[in-house]
């Protein structure tokens, strides 16, 4: 992008490596649980990276379209904590 | 970038390995939901915004909460009383005398993805030759963005018979309806904070419905967020019970029913069926893709099911 | 290959019909003038991971969730079997299917995921019986 | 000046991000799992935010920038609220229920 400062684009990728880092990390709780809630939150993780992934991105590479997808991450995040909060209760096994 | 890829490909892969092993269905569809937020930020390195919106929407959002729904109502049903599982009538189907051999299976499944690996290799680009055509087609099609004209001119009778088969799986899955729930108790942080995100949401829908015309977007993505945003209100117990409303028939029938319209009497114009009138393209494509985001948003509250109990 | 047509199915089979009748000769491996594209592995692994889980796992949702699994390899080979254009956009007839497919595959999920409730209602069990002897768990 | 500015906002950003996912990792039980996670990873978003909002090309991309931060806020808030809560609720069926399998 022509706006960007000359270094800046060095900044923004390494941001986004170490975002992506965050995320392969994240997965390792949520492969080890030990819980339902656990894995939640792991995702929740996803949700959050991914949006600073996304609007990185955006403007790494120059495509506004990627702010709306990171919007839509926003959202649709919290769809599924409430989905979750909203389960019936169990009666073991968290 | 190519690093963040490798890291990106090992992380769906994980996630799809262990939703598919989790200890329950339950963990199994959070995973899903993980796998598609990962898969979404895939279609975003390979270049597919739109893609990686509707699978944001669709595919972590309604889909993984569909899926975790069930597996819990099952899982709560089950270990409430421990005689549930007795209770019920057995169908007089007769067990299996010898389990099937499992590693035949797994043999013939490895068989079937390494074929296909190997076409997929086999297969040489046709370098760009849809990318072209399509932006060869574009100046006539009057719509700017690419996908859009995909969806609503060059392959619109696609997308009208897509429309067509969602509306049949609605019938489908009225014909067995779910049982209604009673409405969950009033949660005070809940409903405020989805006071402030249903609105928005409703809002980021009619933006991803205008936008869908100049940049990625359009009327799938807009339904799946509106029938998020719907959703989201029935989790919360919102007063509006915008369910009941949703998904009446004339509203699930609209998309189908505007879509055949424009396409018969534009087309009449045109002089073929589906297509558009020069310098009415816009206008009739904008109100093609209004009617099929409610429709689709429709469909999707109703396949989800389950309304509240009065 | 052939030239300037704008079929989206056709280079698929044409492809296989190549292999099939074993003249693969220099795409195979190779593919891309961008080298190796690590998405092709990806997508065929979820396939593979999805057709699994349908065939071996007992309880429908899991298998409701393998067909998710199976769909989205078979999305992400669509897409990544074509090249992306000049500004790293990729094929838009391509992204229309995949957008297609999306809906469909969660159509069909959401009937399946209600005739297995309507299922669990009626016997209260989450397994078919041809699978029950392989239950794993739920 | 506005780079350095940047280059220091998203240093930080990345810190916090880290420091989230370390949380996440190693942190022994649930409830201060997501306590590392809504926090520090809404921090680390709202620099990355700042950051990229002095390099957005118009107002309304600026906009929009601001608009997923503070909706980001919004959810991780009230979806750790109601984790946490729904997390008490099963921590407790469990210990008062000693009947119940473990």
């Amino acid at each position: 992008m022509e706006t960007l400062p000359p270094t800046l684009p060095l900044a923004l990728t390494l941001f986004a490596l170490v975002l992506v880092l965050n995320l392969a990390l994240g997965l390792l709780r949520v492969l080890r649980g030990p819980g339902l809630t656990d894995r939640l939150l792991a995702a929740q993780l996803l949700g959050s990276t991914g949006v600073a992934l996304l609007l990185t991105l955006a403007a790494l590479q120059g495509w506004p379209s990627l702010r709306d997808v990171a919007l839509v991450f926003a959202l649709l995040g919290l769809l599924a904590a409430v989905a979750y909060a909203r389960l019936r209760p169990e009666r073991h096994r968290a | 970038m190519i690093a963040a890829d490798l890291l990106l490909a090992l992380a769906l892969l994980l996630l799809a390995a262990a939703a598919l092993l989790a200890r329950s269905v339950q963990i199994g569809s959070v995973l899903f939901i993980a796998f598609g937020l990962v898969l979404a930020l895939v279609w975003v390195r390979l270049g597919a915004p739109d893609v990686a919106l509707a699978e944001a929407a669709i595919g972590a959002g309604v889909a993984g909460a569909l899926l975790l729904l069930a597996a819990s109502e099952f899982e709560s049903r089950r270990s409430g009383s421990a005689s549930a599982r007795a209770a019920g009538p057995r169908l007089p189907w007769p067990r299996p005398q010898r389990s099937r051999p499992r590693w035949v299976l797994g043999a013939l499944a490895l068989a079937c993805a390494g074929l296909l690996l190997l076409a997929a290799q086999a297969i040489e680009p046709l370098a760009g030759a849809a990318t072209e055509a399509v932006a060869h087609a574009l100046p006539q099609a009057e719509i700017a963005h690419p996908v859009t004209a995909v969806l609503l001119s060059f392959r619109a009778y696609d997308t009208l018979l897509e429309i067509a088969v969602l509306l049949a799986a609605v019938v489908a899955v009225k014909a067995a309806p779910a049982p209604l729930q009673r409405p969950l108790p009033h949660d005070p942080v809940l409903a405020r904070v989805t006071a402030l995100t249903v609105p928005l949401a409703l809002l980021v829908a009619v933006y991803l419905l205008w936008a869908g015309s100049s940049r990625s977007g359009g009327a799938f993505q807009a339904g799946a967020v509106l029938a998020g945003a719907v959703l989201l209100a029935r989790f919360a117990s919102l007063p509006l019970d915008p369910q009941s409303h949703l998904t009446r028939p004339p509203l699930l029938a609209l998309g189908l029913a505007v879509f055949i319209l424009i396409g018969l009497g534009a087309g009449a114009l045109a002089g073929a069926a589906l297509g558009y009138p020069a310098g009415w393209v816009k206008p009739l494509v904008l109100a093609i893709e209004a009617a099929l985001m409610v429709s689709i948003a429709a469909t999707l509250v109703a396949l989800f099911g389950g309304g509240k109990a009065a | 290959m052939n030239g300037a047509e704008s079929g989206t199915g056709s280079a698929g089979l044409s492809a296989l019909w190549e292999l099939l009748a074993g003249q693969f000769d220099g795409g195979f491996g190779g593919g891309f003038e961008g080298g190796f594209s690590i998405w092709l592995p990806t997508g065929s692994a979820l396939v593979l991971f999805g057709l699994l889980g349908m065939l071996l796992a007992a309880s429908i949702l899991r298998k409701l969730l393998a067909f998710n699994v199976m769909g989205s390899g078979i999305f992400l080979l669509l897409l990544a079997l074509r090249p992306t254009g000049p500004d790293g956009v990729a094929d838009p007839v391509a992204q229309a299917l995949i957008l297609t497919g999306i809906v469909i595959a969660l159509a069909a999920t959401a009937l399946g995921v209600r005739l297995a409730r309507r299922y669990f209602e009626l016997t209260g069990q989450t397994e078919l019986p041809e699978d029950r002897d392989t239950a794993r768990d739920d | 000046m506005l780079e350095a500015l940047s280059w220091l906002l998203l240093a930080l950003a990345a810190l916090f991000f880290s420091a989230g996912t370390l949380g996440l990792l190693r942190l022994p039980d649930t409830l201060s799992r997501i306590h590392a996670l809504t926090k520090a990873d809404n921090l680390g978003l709202g620099l990355a935010a700042l950051a990229l909002l002095l390099h957005a090309e118009s107002w309304a991309a600026a906009a929009q920038i601001g608009l997923i931060w503070l909706l980001a806020l919004a959810a991780s808030a009230a979806s750790g609220y109601l984790i946490a809560r729904r997390c008490l609720l099963e921590a407790h069926q469990v210990n008062h229920k000693p009947g119940a399998a473990p």
